[in-house]
């Protein structure tokens, strides 16, 4: 292992980030084809000593269900699962997920694979963490063509749940509830606000002076390319073969 | 009573054109192929499928792309339909994008919900969340209802899902036809909302899975399957020990991203019979 | 993470008292006699039985009937309380007579229907029947609603069910706090309605139950678990083998017919420890 | 075996009563405690050669649930359980059935252990016989003093089930759903009229003529003395030996 020699990667910041947003959480699941959330959730695994339990959908050798698939939405509903990751292929300015299509519904001028577990998971787990690897105007939109499911409620819609933060491959935003809208937070390494500014299709808040999301310290690179990246090769062989140089362990 | 024996083409002759089909999401080795497969050969017609709560798994994906393809599908009721990280179903998008095929969008929690309403027999489920999304908005079948114990809390129902015929791949049966399914939950939920169950097994046992007490709490009892054939292989392109013959996937997403290349595909596989290859 | 393994006395002192506590049938080695026991030594009081959906086995009832006597019980929940075939619960009965215990009447499948709702963490499930019992009458976490699916259908809801604290016996569990409860669904659907689940254990195995693919079906998953105990023969009266030893029974029940005799029954039992006989 | 040897016993008449109740029945479930119940049903499955399946509860051994407790239930939700069977502390002319105990609930001058699965398997299982071997004017009475399952229902009211039959000591009872009032059918051998009108607490209507209950012919008796004699044994030891002389097999 040479933690620290190779210069840290986009994915290792996006996956500290994560991470840090999953402090004190006992469990996380990981939807499907989401190798940064999972690399971040199993760095936050690690930091807690197994605290927080993380569990990878789509990979038997990674959840711990007996229940068929609704047992993750179960434990969503009974307040048992702290944190979800959902992307988009629109996200708008009010935490709107849009995972069916664009056009005007039913009809449909691109149709994506559909809503998963979004309409009611964005509603009970109270840390839903947004990820969007490509920020363009095309998936960063002003008003999704079709509400998945929505950033906020009405007052008196059970909510326990939905979205903190969105983060995209430039930047890390923060999500207001009560005021249903984003909060630029920091900028990643070498992005500058006007490429954020340019490429968003939202309008957002932000403060007088935006940082920079930080690059994970010596101790932080050291577990996400040792323990985390040979478990991440388990689930996402392709991923951890690019960003960390490393092969899944036999089975 | 023992569970009628066929083999796969007579176990999908029971299945009517314009039925209400379900099948599981494909996360294991469940995925009904060589039973697809058949009912494309015989013709069926205006299938309503419902999935469990999706095909977004490669094989499961690429099975009900073929029905798609084939023509044998009305609607498609649904919380995700694609091939996982092999990207999107050339048939059932297409499809889409010409309007030739209803899909009615859900959401997997409420399928599960309304799935396991119809398996207790019972009219409808609640549900937390979907209020506010679109997809509320285009079911009849979901309303919102005020919670009779406590002031001002909407909440969702859903009625519920009960297929007439459910289909599905096992690990292994017995010659009484009670069916062990492992982990895989959702198999019994669905045989028990199904009027029909018809199930293809990896193979058949000689003894009762009942009384051996390890297996028996992952046996779907023998009443609530129909018919069952035992068919090695026939959860293709799965393998028995669960992982996806992923170029299998490959070569189909690639011929099927046109018409003609769909067709070419699917005559040159009906013919080979890949799903029986024993 | 590992699940606490302590011993009965420290399980036992995690229920407080005026708890909602959630027990099953006693048709398998469930009954959690040797924590009930230990409840009593404590003198825990006010707590409020939830049975799935019945105490009506030999050991349950008397298990049942041990928490009334002593005075440990506010109200039961309850579709049936007996020691089955051979005959009425004593204490309880009594306690009814008496007008000191609080029984709220319900009936199997509205508790397993309630139950599930609150192992969804969802509001409410719908219940055909029960419509014109009396039992209706006289719950206010039940309702008749119209069915928003069709008209002129009334349709019972009922509130979910979420115990508190759980209290079973299981034949085994893992070094994680895995816990294997074969053909006996109940446990993991209280497991996941429950607050706090504390269970004893016959016996504690050295492999992880998860790994075993024919274990693994009939696991309640270690985060349900709160806490577990070691505790062969905790279930006592009934046997590992899912028998029960119905001269106990038998001699509980001449005890306890009146008041006196169950008070000289419980604290010759309570000094003996039969249910740590090992 | 000597069948036709020994004079028929009642419990044997009151078992192919009840089975000539149940034919065509795919699945009929017997409760706890319900020895005669459970002769008739098996009675029922000899005859059918196994298409009527029977699930005596309480019995690993002869049920074949694999989803917990409410599978029973779920069965009969979806219209697979064709017939049960229901006695009570109290049954009414109305056949309402009281499972709760005599008094001004919740006040109890008696307390029964409670109503069981009554208030859902009545509504939905097609042939709910009703039994009841204490025929009295204290158990069968004008008007049950708390309803744990109602005979009948309103109109409008989702029934697909209810009870057909009520068999006593004394005799047999058909129920009329439309007019909601049982109907004297045949009195038991050596039981007569008047005895019937005497020891039961409500009105019921009577045809003409009423006939007997007919006795098990010998080949049915042969049946009954046989395999279902051996069966009920494993289920039943006491009122096997009791009845038949028979012991259960060694498990």
């Amino acid at each position: 292992m040479s933690a620290g020699a190779a210069p840290v990667r986009p994915e290792e910041i996006q996956a500290a980030a994560i991470a840090g947003m999953l402090e004190g959480a006992r469990h996380v699941a990981v939807g499907m084809v989401s190798p940064i959330p999972g690399t971040g959730a199993l760095l936050a695994n690690e930091r807690s000593g197994g605290a927080t339990r993380v569990s990878i959908l789509g990979s038997k050798k990674t959840t711990f269900w007996t229940n068929g698939g609704s047992e993750l939405f179960d434990l969503a509903g009974r307040g048992r699962l702290d944190a979800f990751f959902l992307s988009g292929g629109q996200i708008d300015g009010g935490a709107n997920v849009n995972l069916v299509g664009v056009g005007d519904y039913p009809e449909a001028k691109v149709r994506w694979s559909g809503s998963f577990g979004s309409a009611y998971l964005y509603f009970v787990v109270p840390r839903v963490i947004l990820f969007r690897w490509e920020h363009t105007r095309r998936t960063l939109v002003d008003k999704v063509d079709f509400v998945s499911a929505p950033g906020t409620s009405e007052p008196g819609v059970h909510r326990p749940g939905g979205p903190i933060a969105l983060i995209t491959n430039l930047c890390l935003f923060d999500f207001q509830r009560d005021r249903g809208r984003f909060r630029l937070k920091s900028l990643h390494p070498g992005v500058t606000l006007e490429e954020v500014m340019d490429n968003t299709g939202f309008d957002f808040d932000r403060p007088e002076r935006v940082g920079e999301t930080p690059s994970p310290d010596p101790e932080t690179l050291a577990l996400i390319r040792g323990p985390v990246a040979r478990r991440i090769a388990d689930v996402y062989p392709v991923f951890a073969r690019s960003v960390f140089g490393v092969e899944p362990a036999a089975a | 009573m023992t569970v009628q024996q066929l083999d796969v083409a007579a176990l999908a002759a029971l299945v009517p054109s314009g039925a209400r089909i379900g099948v599981t999401k494909g996360e294991q080795t469940d995925v009904p192929m060589a039973l697809t497969l058949e009912l494309v050969r015989r013709g069926v017609r205006d299938l309503r499928m419902v999935t469990i709560p999706t095909c977004a798994f490669p094989a499961s994906g690429m099975m009900l792309d073929i029905l798609v393809g084939a023509g044998c599908v009305a609607s498609v009721e649904t919380s995700g339909v694609s091939m996982s990280e092999l990207g999107a179903a050339p048939r059932f998008s297409a499809a889409v994008k010409a309007g030739s095929l209803k899909v009615i969008d859900a959401t997997c929690p409420a399928v599960y919900a309304a799935l396991q309403a119809g398996a207790k027999g019972q009219p409808f489920a609640a549900l937390r969340g979907l209020i506010g999304s679109d997809l509320m908005a285009h079911r009849d079948d979901w309303a919102v209802v005020s919670n009779p114990f406590e002031d001002g809390d909407p909440v969702a129902v859903l009625k519920a899902i009960n297929p007439d015929v459910t289909l599905f791949h096992a690990p292994m049966a017995d010659r009484r036809g009670n069916v062990w399914i492992g982990r895989n939950r959702d198999l019994l939920t669905l045989a028990h909302a199904s009027a029909t169950t018809l199930v293809t097994v990896e193979k058949i046992v000689d003894f009762d899975l009942m009384e051996d007490e390890t297996l028996a709490p992952a046996v779907i009892p023998d009443f609530y399957v129909t018919a069952l054939a035992e068919a090695p292989g026939a959860c293709w392109p799965q393998r028995a020990d669960g992982s996806t013959d992923l170029d299998v996937v490959r070569g189909y997403m690639a011929a099927a991203r046109t018409a003609e290349g769909f067709a070419d595909w699917l005559s040159a596989h009906l013919d080979a019979r890949p799903e029986a290859a024993e």
